[in-house]
This record gives C-alpha cells, structure tokens and sequence, in this order.
C-alpha cells in the first residue's frame, strides 16, 4: 500500500478529480495548502507599503491506494492537474504501512478503498 | 450664558420663522390691506413648511446614499471571496463618480432647460440654477437625485463581477451617470417627451431600476460568462456567493434606503398622507416579495433558499417604486408577489440561455423595472394618479397601460443601445476582461494587489 | 422650467399648507367672525403640524424596521457558522409574515373596536378606518406598530436557533404576528384592560420584549437544549458565537434603531421635549448596561467579555424601553446598570437550570423587560406620568409598582400558555426540532441546501 | 375608537400646535392690541418650529450615535483578526464612557458659564441649565455634542489598536471624555477663547478630528510599533487588515453618519438653505477625496489600494467638516481632492518616520482636520462667514487664515501636551502595552478570553 | 516509531482526545480537511442550481507514536470515532524514520511524547 | 529522499523560511493545523461560561528532500523556529519512496527540488 501525496493548483482539483473517477480511484482527502515553490509570488500592497507574496494557495491531496493502483493514480492526477505552466505541482509517495476502516475495523487492502 | 456653535449657528438659530419672509410678498400682502402680524405669520409658516420639506428631502437622501453601503454589500457577499475588494472598489467608485459628474453634467442634462423634450441644456456644474427647485433648495434636490444617479450605476457593477477590468468599468461608470442616466431621467422626470405623454414612474422602477437592470443585461452578454458558469452542454453551475451574512445586511440596507427612496420622491415632508401611502406600499410589497419568492423557490427546488428570498425582497422593492404612490395597499401586495415570481422565473431564464449575471441584477432590476412600470397601466388609481386615466383593472381602460409601456420600451431600447454601443467599443479599445489567470487568481489579487480577508483559509477551488 | 418628479409630484408640492384647510374648519372659523387669513392659517399651521408628526413617525418605523437587521447580525454572529444562514432565513421571514399578518388581522386585533378590553374586533385587512390615528395618518401609524410586531416575533429566532426546524418555524411566527402579540398590545395600547387601570409601558418593555422573551423561555424548554450545550452532570459548555464583528454591528444598529422606537412612540415630531427626554433616556440607560455589564462580568470571570457587554447594551435598551418617557436621566441611569446586573445574572441562572438560549434573549428581552416595566413603579414621575400615581421612589407609594405587576405578570402569563400551547401542538404535529445529523452538520445545509460562508474553512467540531 | 400609545401618549398627541402657547406671550400680545387668534397662532408657529428644529438635531444626534458603528467596522477590519475584538470592546466603551462622562462633568466644561475664556464650570450631572440651549431642548442638544465626544475619543482606538492595554485604554477613553474633549470643546463652541476672536470651525475638524487625531498621534509614538511593522533597517512591512468588506461598510456608515454631523450642527432643520449646502459639500467633498486618493495611489503603487481609498473617502469628509458652511460647493471639491492627496503622503509619511498607525488615524483624522480647519482661511466666503473676513483665495486677506491657524495649533498642543502626559503617566503606572506573548497571540484571547471568529482557520503568521 | 495518520468525522474529534488521553497519548495534530469517501455528499442549491457536495468536512489527526504506543492508538481513534455509520473514516499508519523536538534537539523515541 | 513533517509556531513561519532560503531549500508547503502537545492551553470564556483552549494554532510545514539535504533541512528548521519556550514543536522525518513534477513527469532526485 502506498499513501500519495500530491499538491496541485486549486483550480484543478475538479479535474483530478474526475480523472480519478475514470480510474476508479474513489477515495481522496483534500485540505488547503500554501506553497511555495519555482513559481514566482506576487507582489500585493496595503496602504502603500509592497509586499510579496510568495505562499501561493495550493491543495493538498491524499490518497491511499494498494500497489496496484499506484501507477494509474499517478498518471490520473498529472492528466487532470498538468497545465504546463510552472506551479502545476508535485506528487510524492510515501510506503503505507497499514490502514484502518474505522466502521469496521477492518485492516489492510481490504480496508483501503 | 452658555452657546452651541459659533457665530453662524447663533445667526441661523436666532433667524426666527418670522424673519424669513421675502420682502416682497410683505408689501403685497400689506398693500391688500392684511394686517402686520398675520403676513409675518403666512411668512414664517412659509419658512417652517421649506424647512420639514427640506429636512425631508435631506434625510431621505442620505438613506439613498446608504443604499449604496447595501448595494456594496449584496454584490460581494454574493461572489466569491476572491473578488470581493474589486466590486467593493467599483461599488465605492461609482458613487463617487457618479457624485462628481452629476455635479459638473449630469444634472444639467436632466434638469436643465429643455431641448425638444430629449435633454437638458442648462445649469453644468450647478451655475445659473435657481435657489430652490421643486420647492426644496436646489442642493438638497441635486443631492437626492445625485444619489439615485449612484444607484443606477451601481446595479451594474454586480452583473459584470468577477471578470470585469477596473479602469474599463470606471470608463462605464462615468458615462452612465454623466450621459446615459441623465437622458433617460430627463425624459420622465426633467420636463422631458415622456413626461408630456403622461408616463407614469414615481420613484424610478424604469429610470433607475431598468435602466441598470438592461445595462447590466447587454453588458454581461458582451462580457460573456465566467469561467466555470456553464458547462460543454450549455447547463449552469452554482458559484455560491462566499458571505451570506453579509448580503442579508445588504439587503436590510437596501430596504431600509427605500424607504428614503420611495417615500422621499414626494420632495415634501408636508404631504402627510402622500408619504403614508407610499411608505405602506413600499412595505407590504418587499414582504409580498419575499414571501412569494422563497415559497416559490421552495416548491421548485425543495429548499427554501435564502439567496432567492433576500433577491424576492428587491423584486419587490423594485417593482413597488414607480406604481407606490398610485395603487392601495391592496395591489402593492400583488404587485410584490408577481414580483417574486418574476425574478424566480427571472434568474432560471438567464441560467438557461446562458446569460451569467452572478448576483441577479438583470431580472431584480431589469425584469421588475418593467413589472413595476406597467403596473401602474393596471392598478393605477385615477385619483392618486392625478390625470384622468386610470389602470386596466381599475377600471381606466387599456391607454396608460399603453403608455406605460411605450415610456418603458423606449427607455430600455436607448439603454441597450447606448451601452451596448459603449461596452462594445471599450471591448474593442482597452478590453473589457481581465485575463484567465487573473479570474482564476481573483480580481482582488489581480487589480487591486490586496485580499478581502487576509489570514483566512478560503479553497479557491472553483 | 426644470422640473422633478411629474404630475402627481407637482402637484404635491404646490399644495401650499394653505391650500390644505379642510372646508369645514374654515365654514366654522368663517362664522365665528375670524377673518380668512387667519382662518387660512390655522389650516396651514395644522398642515404643518401633520407633516412634521407623520415625518418624525415615519422616520421612527424606518429605523425600527432597520432593527431587524440588528437581530438578524446579532442572531446569527452569536451562534455557530453551520447556521447563520437558517437563523437569518427566519429572520427575514419573521418581518415579512409580520408586515403581512399584521396587516390582514394583526392590526384589527390591536387597535380595532374594543371588546371587552380583550381585542379590537375591526379593521382587517386595514378596511374601513379613518384617514387618521393618533393624529398622523393611519397608514403611518400601521407601518410603526407593524415593525414592533416584526421585533416582537424575531426575538424568538435567536433563543431557539441552530436547532429549529424551518417551517415549524413560520408557523410560530404567524401565530405570534397575527395574534398573540396583538392581543397582548390591545391590553395596553389598543384600549384594552390593562390601559383602564393605568398600567404604562411607554414603548414596550412588556408588550414587546417580555412578550417575545417569555416566548423565546417558554420555547427553548419546550424545544430543549443543543447537543452539546450541557454535559452529563448538567455543566454547561460555552458553543462561542463564530463572528462577533457582525453581532457587534448588529447591536449598534438596534441601539441606532432604538432611537426611532423610544422616541419615535410619542407619534409626534412637536413634542419636542418629550422626545428629548425619550432619547436622552435611552442613551444613558444603554451607556450604564454595557458598562455595568461589562464590570460584574469582568469581576467574575475575570474578563471583559465582549459578549456579555454587547448584551448588557441591549439589557439596558430593553430596560429603559417602558419607564423613558416617565423618568429622569438619573433614574435612567440606574434602571441600566441595574439592567446590566440583570443580564449576567440571568445568563448565569439560565445555564444554571439547564435552559440553552443561544443568543440571551430571554434574560435581555424577557427578564429585562419585566426590570422595565417595574421600574416605573419605581422611579416614575408624576408630572411625567400625567396622573396622580407616581412611583415608589419618587413619594408616589406602591399602587403604581402594583398596577405595573399586575400587568406585566398577566401578559406573561399569557404568552407563557399561549405559546407554549402552539409549540407543544406543533411539537405534536410537524415536530419543532430537526434530526440529529442535521443539527451536527448545521441546518444551513439541511434546511437551506447552502452555506454561510462558500469556500471558507470552517471547523465544525462542535 | 382605535387609539395608540396609553395616557401620555393621548395627551402628546392633543396638544395640537395652538396649545403650547406660553402664557406669558400670550399676555404680551394681547396687551399690544394683536387680536387672540393671531397671537395663538404665533405660539403654535414657534411650537412646530421648535418640532422641527428638534427633530432635525434629534435625528442628526442619532446618525452621529451611528458612525461608533462606523468606527468600529473601520477599526477592526482594518486591522488582524486576532485583535478584533479588542478593538471593538474599546470602541463601544469609548462611546458608554463617553456618555456617561459628558453627563457628569463633559458637557458642563464644554458648555458651563465661561471662566477665562478657558472652560466651563456649571452644569455638571446637567444640574441647573435652562430647558432650551440654542434653541433645542438641552437635552437634545446634549445628546447630539454627546454623539461628538464618543467620535473624538474612539478615533484613538484605531491608531493604538492590536497592543494597548485594555483597562489602561479604559483610562484613556475616560480622562478625554471627560476632560480633554471638552476643554478644547469650550474654546470654539462653548464661548471660550477661540470663539471670541473669531475662529470658526463649522462641525469640528480641529475640535473633533484634530483633537482624536494627534491624541492618537502622541499616543502611537509613546506606545511604539506592533512587532513586526518596522525591520531593523526601518523600512515599512504592510500588515493587511482582515476584512476589508467589513471595512468598507465602516465607511459607508462614517459617510452616512456624516450626514448628521456636518449638516445636524446647524442645530435647526428650519435653515433650509444652509443645511442644504452643508449637505452638498459634505457628498462632494468625500467623492472629491476618495477619487483624488484613489487616483494618487494607483499612480505611485501601480494599483488602486481600496483600504487607501476608502481612507481618502474619510479624509475628504474630515477636511470639509470645518468649512462645510462657509464654502461653495466648487471649494468643497477642491478641499476634498486636496485632502486625498494628504491621506496618501500622510500615511507614507508615517511608514518613513517609524509611526505605527494601523487605520490611518492620524493622517485621516489628524493632518485633514488641520488642512480642514486652515481651508476656511483659504476659500470662505464672506456672506457664509457672517463677519467681515473671508478667505485667502475669495478676497479675504491672511487675517482669517492667520486665525485659523492660531485655533488649530493651539488646540493641537494642548492635546498633545495633556494626553502625551496622561499616556506617560499610564505607561509609568499600570502600562499601556500587553507582553509580547499576548500581542502575538492576539488581544482577543489576552485581554478578553475569546475569539472573533470561533471555528474559522485563520492563519496568525504576522 | 510510527507516524498515526487519521480521518474523522468532525464532531467525533472530542471523543477521540478523550479517548486517546485515556490511554496516555497526549500529543497530537490536528488539521480541517475535506473527504470523498463511501459516504454519499449531499446537494447543496443557490439561487435555483443545485450541485453535489462530494468532498465533505473532515478532520484530519497526526499522530506521532512509539511502535509500543500504536495498538493503544489506533484503538483509542476508533473507539472514539465509531459510531458505526458510512464516513466514519480511516487511520493510515506510516514508518516514521526520525523525530526531532524542536526546543531541545532531542531526538528519536525521546522527542517523541 | 525523505519528506520532512514539522510543526511549529505560527509566527516563527517566516524566520523558518529565511533559515530554510540560507541553506537553499527554496520548496516548501504550508498548512494551517492546530496542536496539542507540553505546551499549556489557556481559558476562553464566552458569555460567562469558561472553557479551556487546548489545541494551539500552529503551522504544519512539509519538505521534500534529497537525503543529501535531510541534515540541513532540519538543522535550519530549528533555528528559525526554536525560542526555547514549550510549544516550538517537533519535527518528523519519513521515507520518501518516489517524487514526481506534474508540469514535466520527471521522476525521483531530478524532480524534487
Ligand atoms: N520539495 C518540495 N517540498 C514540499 N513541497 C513542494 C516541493 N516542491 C514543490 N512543492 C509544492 O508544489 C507546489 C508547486 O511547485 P513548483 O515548483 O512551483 O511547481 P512545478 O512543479 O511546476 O515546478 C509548490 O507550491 C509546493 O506547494
Ligand atoms: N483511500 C483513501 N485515501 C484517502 N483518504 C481516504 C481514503 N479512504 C477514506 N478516506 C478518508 O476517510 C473519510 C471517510 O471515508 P469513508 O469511506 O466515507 O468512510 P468509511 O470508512 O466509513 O467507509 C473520507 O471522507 C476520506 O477523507
Ligand atoms: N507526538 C506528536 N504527534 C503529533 N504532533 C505532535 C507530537 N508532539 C508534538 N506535536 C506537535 O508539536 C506541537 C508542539 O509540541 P509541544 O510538545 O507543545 O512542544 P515542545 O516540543 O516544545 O515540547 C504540538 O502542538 C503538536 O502540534
């Protein structure tokens, strides 16, 4: 099992979303991010004094997925998060050690979608 | 002995009623051989009646310029949080503009002499003007209809949220209320050609209320949607507004200015009964308003949804605020109810031909305007109209229904063209639009370089 | 000519004072020997004196009507974001039904044809009334009293908010409009039994704000408390309200309207002393409830609570709203910070006993009302209460605190069983509190299908 | 018969206008040979005057009331959340603190029998005064200056905002209130010092503004930046406010209350031309001055700020407070445009010399109610002034200009010489700042135990 | 050592502490987060369109543990946020290499608790 | 690779990104949690009832980074963020098993930084 990590542009979320979906990945967590990465910042001002802002918003996405989906998760997230502009964001995977359904108490694969 | 302010209060307080009396109308009443005290008395009571009229005049202005707070308030807490200092900024601005050209043509244009019933032509920047106008000082009158000026631009500002350039909208702002707004008033309420027809608009439900309403119309049609409002099939998605509280305060404001709106437009605090009626009208109707719209919503879409209710409010206001001073209370209920239907039926129309108005102006304003102005030509009452035509169901026949009609269609018809023309051109020159990423980004970040909430965590996900 | 408004307007404003003279006066003035200058002035004068009493009515309904968006800010900054825009729905709601039902039976009910000294039996649907009441037009006068009718019916709002069920809801709010409050408001103001024997409730404290806070008690028992608001052991949590910047506007804005409520009940803009001492009063009396409030809460806990303050301003206003026109500024001043003790007193005895109201309408309406309306029977003035009782404290013995407790308690009790006999049926019938899951995700989405605040991230753990 | 508010009520209403003669006029009239029905009529005449009059400052004292809520939004969006409701606690105590210490002591220093042109000295606890002060009921008069002093003291909220000790601000608020305001008060309203030589200030730029704007000058410099403004090599750091749409209806409901300040202090609503003008100048004046403001910063920064416009909104409304009366309307836009132009360099100004001032207090407040103040030196008009001096620019020589500047320095230091005492002795004995811990955390939770936003995430980084 | 990850329903995350201090684990993190699991969304309109909410309010727990600790953990989450129902959530138990505490510069089992 | 969990005062953020720039980790993703560890919570009141406030605004702070740079990573961590006061937080190092950069594919070491 593995656990993705994955932050992508806001406005993308929609799509990952959807081409989760047509992977039959079902399951995801979602919580706000701020990132800051290659992508510049902005400069925003109050009152007259410039600041930059260089914590862009981002999402962080989670899925937790059996080793056999790890490859089609992957490549679901790149097709709906990937613009080519710079601040499309990354993935990162992380070895799931085990998982827990809370309802049932089941554990591992099982417990996972 | 103790004082108020300094040496003009003491000359203003002690310039009792009885001091105020015009020299001339003095030795006329004394030469027809009246006596002293009673031509002092008719001379004071003259003062006292300018004064309740003039305090009249003046509050219900500043209750229309509060409006403008509400407008400010509907519009951002109906869009996203991403672009809530932009139509804020414009809100702000067009009152302001609106102020500033009102001042040097606007009102010229609209209250100055008349050049072949079509527009003023006297008093730019206030010169040359009398010192009262209506029976008010002529700058308690400028201000009232300045701030009704505010108003008509204003309606636009929501309708092209979320995607409009800043500097392309001031362009707009200014020649709505230095131009547009001007002619059209002119024509019902400056001596104009409607007026000489015998078209009926108390408060404005044409020439405020449609007029914003249809500029904002051709306006979101030439601007396009936004992004995310329509999907491949032409079917909408909601773009929930991001504070709702906010809006209901909004919409409280607004009602709450109507009442200097509406009741005001008798430019007379001495017209007891008058600003009774219109006052009870404006009332019932917002309630009917509200009432018919959220059962109405209820029963389509099985929640009664609070954006819709608080939009049955304006329904109702707007459609109330020609017809206000010529029907019973009677009819303004069911004018209020019709009201809310209409911007029910209003807003699903435009989601369905695939006009994105974020925050119902075209149907609250537009749609209503028009239901409002012809409904004088049904439940207008002869006696309260002053005229000898009366509405089609009570019993005036179908020829103010007529004019009505003809005083409305022409208005919107100038409206449409005149701003279809000016947003088009603007399009075309300096653009209309903010680029895709700044509508993605949010036009806060994007013109104005700020956040409305900063350190909040808001998902800017649609 | 420039000219504003048309037709009707014109001929508004030309109609001088002295055109307004009714023939008949002028018949009668004519045949005593007064000469018709004179004549005509009266007639004038007596125009004049209409227009500044139905301006300063008017102007008073407004800013009545302007209180229901302070309780719709305060209501819904006070309870949880899940429900903000439930609890404003009901708000909005609670003055359109009012203005509605008060105009079909409410107002009949009130100020119709005494019978009994129970309830006026004419005038529904406003039908067959004189031009006038109370010496402004009726219209006016029905606009005022229907905004008191709103602030009576919304008070209810906040004390069962974030777990009521919405067309329960309505119900209630229909009930109370269109009769219960009637009823209660005949007794005193409508000519009814409890005017008879001289009991005073200048503005209200008893026929608006106990009738809505014992309502509000009576309700939340009924109703039960929130999950979550007491533990096992009956302690109490504290469930913070999620935007006290909005409940901090709203009870600015109902201070702000309380000055067209106090001052505004005289009917009239010439009683020029009355309502200064009106509006003084209800300054110093607000002023001395936040401070008291904020002082015993700060010695208690430790802390200036800003919630508790804003309560104790609201504590004071309700205080004063019954005794302002009878007493001094220095009773004023100790009828609020005895209101300010109140307040945290009763918020303290209600999480005592097991009672969740959400908002403290109970102790600041209910409790603090009945403060107020006792407190005449301390502190009134016998020039000021034009008749030959005075109060306790002020060398008037104790007939007057009798009379005011005999008519305080019986229109609470009335309430008391009234309501409390439409909220068991309704809690019988269609059920008065949402499910569970409902309430835990916020009624906003169950009863609205919509969110506050679109887009934020909100935590809802509680 | 249908009848309103009991007993006194009844009586109110029936004392139509020919009743309130005074009989002591009544007797002089009649001894003159004037015949009885006329010299009724004269009484009623003053009785409605009198109406008017006191509805106008009434109602003018009710929308000064309001603009504390103006403050309060203005204050507290433009600051952190986590000190929001700090700052909202001390603007609504600075207005309780303010009433009751301008009942106690304030108004009779203000408005007391003169000693040496300096201060009053009778009329404490409103003991002794006469029932009418220029014109109006005292009480009503005192309401409207009381409006006034909460305006004075609350604008130092905003300046010393997110650090300042609550109970040491408590303090603060009490002694200007009491004291402070109220002398300098005396000097040009209450026949003191400044009056005698002819200073004119209309509405209170210097008395009001210029007072609250450079306390709050003296008083930022003595309690230092907020962490984090200023970086080592003294360069600026922005630190954005919260909620800007809560801002902007701050200053909406300023502009609005404005509307009582400015034209309410002519204290008659029978001075129909003069209100009216007031009115006028006060509109353009703030649209003069927030597009002057808007246009400056969008050339210097590349963006049009909305928080800088909105506080070139108030800078225009603070300049033309002084010489609303005495100019044109013309004038009044070029003091507004002026003053947009002051905001910005201002609150530059500031940022380079190390001056935290979170709202913008004293370039708003302070440097405009100089610039307002010294404008009447520079456009007024002799026929408006009542004297005969006038304006730099309008054929008045220096000598008016020279006045101006003599009451606006001289006011200016003796506030800055009182309050730089009273914030040093403070700060020597009970402190004026929280620990750092509490001023990162947030004074929302240090001084008062809760949140603004309960449930909302919010990040507190700054 | 182990890192706890876990999704819970919002108003269970009081019981949760509760029984995790039960059983002596004191610290944890606590972040919002949004969830697209089993659980049906619910449709939410405005202004007349309706639209699904599928990503509903989550919390989400991180958990650092000593391997000794994470039965008890896992154990305390789930009795505190089961009640049984669809969108009870899930626990994800990843490998923690190191832990480092801040103050002192402790590291590993150490810094942990 | 390793990913690098810290959470730590919200107001430390910015010293914590300065100390990160020196030692040129440039990426980092930023979320808002709340925590509960040794550090004390305070009491709230609302309307006179007390409660305590035992979970504590901070900052969640994730890196990913070559193994090359775990060292400094955690080392800059720590000085920006240490005041020495309970309540600086704690750090959490994990396996990081694969990386992938959306807006090219890469893949691994290239596509972290
Ligand atoms: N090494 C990293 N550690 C943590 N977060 C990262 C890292 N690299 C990228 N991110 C996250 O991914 C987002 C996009 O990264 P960026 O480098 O701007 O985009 P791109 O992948 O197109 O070069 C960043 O804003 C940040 O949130
Ligand atoms: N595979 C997964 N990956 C990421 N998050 C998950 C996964 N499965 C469940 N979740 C999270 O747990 C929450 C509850 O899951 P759900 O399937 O609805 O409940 P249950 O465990 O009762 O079937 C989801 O909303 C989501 O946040
Ligand atoms: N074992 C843990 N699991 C998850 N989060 C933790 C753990 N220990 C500490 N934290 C997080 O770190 C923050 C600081 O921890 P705390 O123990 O208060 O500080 P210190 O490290 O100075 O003792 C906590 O508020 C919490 O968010």
């Amino acid at each position: 099992m593995k656990l993705i990590v994955a932050y992508i542009q806001p406005e993308r979320l929609n799509a990952v979303k959807q081409a989760l979906y047509e992977r039959e990945v079902y399951k995801i967590s979602v919580t706000n991010a701020l990132g800051c990465g290659q992508q510049r910042g902005y400069v925003e001002s109050y009152r007259g004094v410039d600041f930059e802002v260089n914590l862009l918003k981002k999402v962080r996405i989670e899925i937790a997925v059996n080793d056999a989906f790890v490859d089609s998760t992957v490549e679901g997230i790149v097709a709906g998060a990937r613009t080519g502009n710079i601040g499309d964001g990354k993935i990162f995977i992380l070895e799931l050690a085990e998982c827990v359904r809370i309802r049932t108490g089941d554990r591992g694969a099982k417990a996972i979608g | 002995m103790t004082k108020g302010h300094p040496s003009t209060h003491s000359t203003v307080n002690s310039r009792l009623p009885h001091r105020v009396a015009p020299i001339a109308l003095l030795a006329v009443l004394a030469a027809t051989g009246v006596d002293a005290a009673t031509v002092e008395q008719q001379a004071a009571l003259e003062g006292v009646s300018l004064g309740i009229n003039t305090t009249w005049v003046l509050i219900a202005a500043f209750l229309v310029f509060f409006m403008q707070a509400g407008f400010g308030m509907v519009e951002s807490g109906f869009i996203r949080a991403k672009n809530a200092c932009n139509v804020l900024t414009k809100n702000f601005m067009d009152f302001c503009v609106a102020a500033l050209a009102f001042f040097v043509v606007g009102y010229a244009l609209m209250f100055g002499t008349d050049a072949g019933g079509l527009v003023g032509t006297t008093g730019f920047l206030l010169g040359g003007l009398p010192v009262r106008t209506n029976g008010v000082p002529t700058f308690a009158f400028w201000l009232f209809q300045a701030a009704f000026c505010g108003a008509a631009a204003t309606i636009v500002a929501g309708a092209m949220a979320e995607r409009m350039k800043f500097h392309s909208y001031l362009l707009y702002s200014a020649i709505i209320s230095a131009v547009i707004y001007p002619v059209i008033g002119h024509w019902t309420w400056g001596g104009g050609w409607l007026a000489s027809i015998g078209f009926h608009d108390y408060a404005g439900s044409t020439v405020v209320h449609a007029t914003g309403g249809f500029a904002s119309l051709i306006g979101t049609i030439i601007l396009g949607p936004r992004i995310g409002k329509f999907n491949k099939d032409g079917s909408a998605n909601a773009i929930p507004g991001h504070n709702i509280p906010l809006a209901s305060l909004g919409v409280f404001i607004l009602w709450f200015g109507w009442f200097g709106f509406n009741p005001g437009s008798s430019l007379s605090g001495t017209s007891a009964g008058l600003n009774s009626l219109v006052a009870i009208n404006t009332c019932l109707a917002a309630a009917a308003g509200t009432t018919s719209a959220m059962g109405i919503i209820w029963y389509v879409s099985g929640k009664p949804d609070l954006s819709m209710t608080m939009n049955g409010a304006l329904a109702g206001l707007v459609a109330i605020t020609a017809p206000c001073a010529y029907v019973g209370p009677g009819a303004a209920i069911v004018i209020g109810t019709v009201a809310g239907a209409i911007i029910v039926a209003g807003v699903f129309l435009l989601d369905r031909i695939g006009v994105d108005d974020p925050v119902g102006a075209v149907p609250v304003h537009g749609f209503n305007g028009v239901w409002g102005t012809l409904s004088i030509g049904l439940f207008g009452r002869k006696a309260l109209l002053a005229g000898d035509l009366g509405g089609l169901f009570t019993g005036g026949g179908p020829k103010l229904l007529g004019i009505q009609a003809l005083g409305c269609f022409s208005s919107i018809l100038f409206v449409v063209f005149t701003m279809g023309l000016v947003f088009l051109i603007i399009k075309k020159t300096i653009g209309l639009r903010v680029s895709e990423t700044e509508e993605l980004r949010g036009l806060d970040i994007g013109e104005h370089g700020m956040e409305s909430y900063s350190g909040f965590q808001i998902f800017v996900t649609r």
